[in-house]
């Protein structure tokens, strides 16, 4: 199948910051270091175990007939808490579709992220509650609103930065570059984050681009940094120094953060039609959470106990879930007519009452 | 204070200084609006006055311009982007239709984008391709966007008031033929609301429907009609979504027979969605069928070529004879 | 060669891989046809057969799939491009309504463009946001296009090779929720013109006129109203640009009323253009105004709410009701 | 106005490619070079000297009312002219819509470039007669055409590149960015010149970028080189040598042509609302042709006599293009119903029938 090996996909060229080896070892680094308490990195494992555990839940509930899809972020967790626990509740968040992990950094109940794969609403949370915007299917324009949304940050002059995420395949869209210079231009408060998990669908990144994504960015005139994504310490380290750049006035920055979608690309997907299961196992060795747990365990901060009080937490959590989905109730059958206009529209009042004496007249017994 | 006459360049450039000096989130960005004023001056003096922080020239593309103008939305700011000619608008499509337009109802109302998308359309100034076109109907079958558009001066001033202020993303078309005619524009009068047609011209014979660039068109139309023994009531549209179906209909219970013009092409134009609905509403009161007068199904031709292809007063008053003749 | 029992799917695809047995320049491109055979498989076991020299996975950005399908049709070649959902050819917008529906013109007439745009459409799926859309009427409106959609796999089959063929660009939309519906298909069979209207269903009472995913529920009502004593006719209008409206005015002026149904937005949606044209030449033949059963004004809901939001036998059998209720 | 030094608008660091001084004098350059008999500067000077007397005129002609506009090339003669002649005939072209330099080189009569300013046609001429192709008023979608050609010739093994032309405010543009990703993933025999004249309309280069634009190319994975675009030598040598680059298999290549737009971005519009008519002096002393003069001169390889050649057949090319403008005849009025489809097209046959019908009655006095 695929050739393994192209400038895009290759993940041991020097630009890649890495900071714990897969074998869970603390790597040195020039530019970047991170220092955290013992119970800090214990928070990176808890929030990596608990997403991990919530998506493969869903994954279950979506083949039990729950949800119609659903797409999970298996593998690339610690890219996304990383990242996503780099940024203070102040910052500004624009996930694509498959941020689980920084949703969860948030505070997003996952229930909230499961109703549009269950199809009773298309996201329908409110943003501004965790500083955490919706997710957005069409791949691209997301990543504008999110330049845009920084340009507003620095009229504001408020202290914070904005995080925009998007995948190797995203790259591509022309939205994504237009932001990209948009963002430089303005010198706006902005880091973009690539998840290069290797395939958009069944289309490998050497077919995506011809070198490493985060080149982009000196193209376009600002920093990018190619990261080991699969490395929580590293994530963590580059998203806050990026963020720390933004918020100095400094303009935008790209990461790249080199990981790999171990599961389908959606549950409706199947993999074994492009790509060899060899290239699976090869990644199932860089497993971002074991590489976590071996270095916690080596350093003696967590033991036989702590694991396991994680693992009932993440079976509390993945109960929940079930239950909170299973009962999650349909929406009312005029729903759609409600939110189409902020302001009173004649048509949508016009086809709502129309609809609303069908439904009536039908109910009777038409 | 006294009404002024402004042209309707005028009148819009007054209404975004209004606008700008009443809420300071209200901003103007695009393709040359801040020192060179927009090609057609619309957003002349702007940024001088209100600096570039808030009069932004922006790289020259539409859906990076749209695009941000909806992050800026996010942020609280009221964005007014402009797309330099109607034929420019292609490349923000999917900003507009999958993104702006769909947003409040993504967030169940959590999300308000109360964005303003200003662009000169329509023909007959002498212009280049895709310097003249009419897009309104891409928009208007878009559920979540409102379509507006004025045929004066003191509609462009108050309409472009309004559409600031809405709560939900605008698409606010400006017939660049008209930009300099002149009208009295009372900036204290109380206006119609928004998605409200006005009857131009009350008559009883036959009722001539136009927007935009057409109803002095057809007011000229109907000027010619008188001498024929002809009474025709002209309605300005206004809104091209929502439609004001009532006013419509009023005007059609009357006179009885309905003639649509506007330089969109007639295809699948808006005045196909007037034809079929009033067609409803009024299928006992219509002495003929809705007839409708409008660009050809081609591209907007070269310059040369614009008289014949628009609408004009001739083809509107043949157009005329055509309903009388059923 | 007697027909074969074939899914639409399979249809598409043998229809497919005949295109580019018969010609070398019929290029398949776009994203995951390649060893995927696309998301729903219609390209399935082409690249494997032509190689990826001619079935092509392109990087995710559809304006470059089908900006660079127009180049590579400069360049004497067929590309016969994919998009993989409706609400994801908004990105390509600017191509097909700027450039590739208008180069034949801007070139009069040196340049052809035989490209063909594929594309899954419609809902009842159960998918996400974006996968249930219909945007017919954003291409029909737009002149330079051509737009077709098979109701059926022997269509299919046929209309695929018959744009291919075409020296004009199509849009080809292919009515997902019928892709696993099976029908007989003869590939030797001489098929009807490309724009032309089908009478699947003679009747005498009343003409349901639909395209694409609803001509099965149109026939399924035509079969529930035979209870109640009413004997509808069903046109497949198959093609949405052109129209061939000689075909509904002959069923109209036979059975005087028309329903159309789709699943587009009923607001500026095909069935306005049709009741709008056909009220115009059947005026003294229709009992009853040309009504409409679409999507409503707003976006495509939650899959939850999608059997409320489209059209279903009792909603069309409930217009035909108020058809005759004139 | 605007301020005059970002790196978007510098022409002086050490990156820029330049044969041939200001002055008029040779520069040596360790990369690009290029070796011209006498006859062929010559032959340059003369390209140079006619495309800004026809153009000149075109602005002369659309002030009499013979044009509804037209966009000057003043001061670009240099980059259209050196990379147009870089160019074999079997090459293809695909010009923005301000190429008339190139469109000169290509032997496209300048009339044909005339029919879409007066409002006669869109363009209208067979782009396979001259390998160029129309020009393409939208900004941005051309380029991939260009790419897309570019994909059909290296599927054929033809034995030519494709040169597509993009201005800095076309840089911009998400489908720019897509045309570079597209020719660089298919490693598509391509070049792509960006002609940097300082302005998109009243937009000054620092709002358009915050880097150079032959950085982009970088960005995507492949080389791109800034030249001095009133260096008409300089430009020769580059673009032939990107253009072999690209025949040879290895794929696009980038130029950034630094020139400046002496004239209004259009006729209709007015530069002294935003820029300083200093800055038009400080390039005036940089222009393409005087320069090139001077070379000619200081090396005795022209004469007044020639000189005076040259202005004479500029004088006879003006008159021929002024009188055929003038007698420029209007197209039929049904015309543009004749195109809009190749094959038989139902509803465009009945309106224009329609509509031959309405001239009819209205001849007849309707
Ligand atoms: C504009 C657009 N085109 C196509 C799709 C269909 N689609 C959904 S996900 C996907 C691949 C995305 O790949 P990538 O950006 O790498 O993100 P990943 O799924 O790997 O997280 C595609 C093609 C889409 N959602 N949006
Ligand atoms: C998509 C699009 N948006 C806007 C315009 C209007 N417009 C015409 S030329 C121009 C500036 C172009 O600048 P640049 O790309 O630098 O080329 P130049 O005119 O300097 O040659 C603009 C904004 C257009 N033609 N196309
Ligand atoms: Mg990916
Ligand atoms: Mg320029």
């Amino acid at each position: 199948m695929t050739a393994n090996g192209t400038a895009a996909r290759e993940g041991t060229e020097p630009a890649l910051v890495r900071l714990l080896s897969p074998e869970g070892t603390r790597v040195p680094h020039d530019e970047y270091s991170i220092d955290l308490t013992p119970e800090q990195l214990r928070g990176l494992y808890r929030d990596m175990v608990l997403t991990r555990r919530f998506d493969g839940e869903a994954v279950s509930l979506q083949r039990q007939g729950e949800m119609g899809l659903w797409v999970s972020a298996l593998g690339q967790e610690a890219a996304q808490i990383g990242s996503g626990r780099a940024a203070r509740d102040t910052d500004y968040i624009f996930p694509s579709y498959r941020e689980h992990g920084v949703a969860w950094c948030r505070g997003v109940d996952p229930l909230t992220l499961m109703g549009m794969f269950r199809g009773v609403n298309h996201g329908g949370w409110d943003p501004n509650t965790n500083n955490f915007h919706l997710y957005t299917i069409v791949i691209g324009p997301v990543t504008l609103h999110a330049t845009g949304y920084a340009m507003g940050v620095a009229k504001d002059g408020a202290d914070m930065a904005v995080l925009s995420y998007f995948g190797d395949g995203g790259s591509s869209q022309g939205d994504v570059s237009e932001a990209l210079n948009f963002a430089a231009v303005n010198n706006a408060p902005i880091v973009f984050i690539c998840q290069n998990n290797g395939w958009a669908i069944s289309t490998p990144i050497e077919k995506q681009t011809r070198v490493p994504i985060y080149q982009r960015a000196a193209g376009f005139g600002f920093p990018g940094v190619r990261v080991d994504g699969n490395d929580v310490l590293a994530m963590m380290a580059v998203t806050r120094a990026a963020l720390e750049h933004a918020r100095g006035g400094n303009g935008p920055f790209l990461i790249e953060a080199l990981t790999y979608r171990m599961a389908p690309h959606a549950t409706s997907d199947d993999p074994t039609r492009y790509r060899f299961a060899e290239e699976e196992a090869e990644w199932r060795l860089k497993d971002p959470i074991a590489r976590l747990r071996a270095y916690l365990v080596n350093e003696a901060w967590a033991d036989d106990a702590y694991l396991a009080a994680i693992e009932a937490e993440a079976d509390a959590l993945a109960k929940r879930v079930r239950d909170g989905l299973r009962s999650m109730p349909d929406p009312e059958p005029t729903a759609f007519f409600d939110h189409v206009y902020a302001e009173q529209h004649p048509l949508v009042d016009e086809e709502r009452a129309e609809f609303t004496r069908y439904l009536a007249g039908f109910e009777e017994g038409h | 204070m006294a009404a002024r006459t402004l042209t309707m360049v005028k009148a819009l450039n007054e209404s975004l200084r209004k606008a700008m000096e009443d809420d300071p989130k209200v901003l103007v960005m695009g393709e040359d609006v801040g020192r060179l004023g927009g090609v057609f001056r619309v957003t002349d003096g702007l940024q001088k006055d209100f600096g570039e922080d808030r009069v932004t020239d922006t790289p020259l593309a539409e859906s990076g311009i749209v695009g941000t103008a909806i992050g800026l939305a996010l942020r609280g700011y009221r964005p007014v982007a402009e797309i330099q000619f109607d034929g420019f608008v292609f490349p923000a499509a999917n900003q507009i239709i999958t993104q702006l337009a769909k947003m409040h109802a993504r967030s169940l109302g959590k999300v308000r984008l109360p964005v303003v998308v200003r662009m000169p359309y329509g023909g007959g100034i002498g212009a280049i391709e895709h310097h003249s076109e009419s897009p309104e109907a891409y928009f208007a079958h878009t559920a979540g966007l409102r379509v507006v558009t004025p045929s004066n001066a003191a509609d462009a001033y108050w309409m472009l008031q309004q559409s600031i202020r809405s709560a939900d993303p605008v698409i606010f078309l400006e017939p660049k033929r008209r930009y300099w005619e002149r009208a009295d524009v009372d900036v204290d009068e109380m206006p119609l609301p928004l998605h409200q047609a006005r009857v131009a011209r009350a008559g009883t014979d036959l009722t001539l429907l136009a927007y935009g660039p057409m109803v002095r068109l057809c007011l000229d139309a109907a000027e010619a009609a008188r001498e024929d023994g002809r009474d025709l009531e002209v309605v300005d549209l206004r809104s091209i979504s929502p439609i004001d179906f009532d006013t419509i209909q009023a005007s059609v219970r009357k006179t009885r027979r309905l003639v649509v013009v506007h330089e969109a092409p007639v295809f699948l134009g808006p005045g196909s969605e007037i034809a079929a609905r009033i067609t409803e509403r009024c299928f006992y009161h219509l002495e003929s069928p809705v007839l409708r007068v409008g660009g050809y199904h081609s591209p907007y031709p070269s310059s040369r070529l614009e008289e014949e292809y628009l609408p004009t007063i001739d083809r509107v008053l043949d157009t005329v004879d055509r309903a009388f003749a059923f």
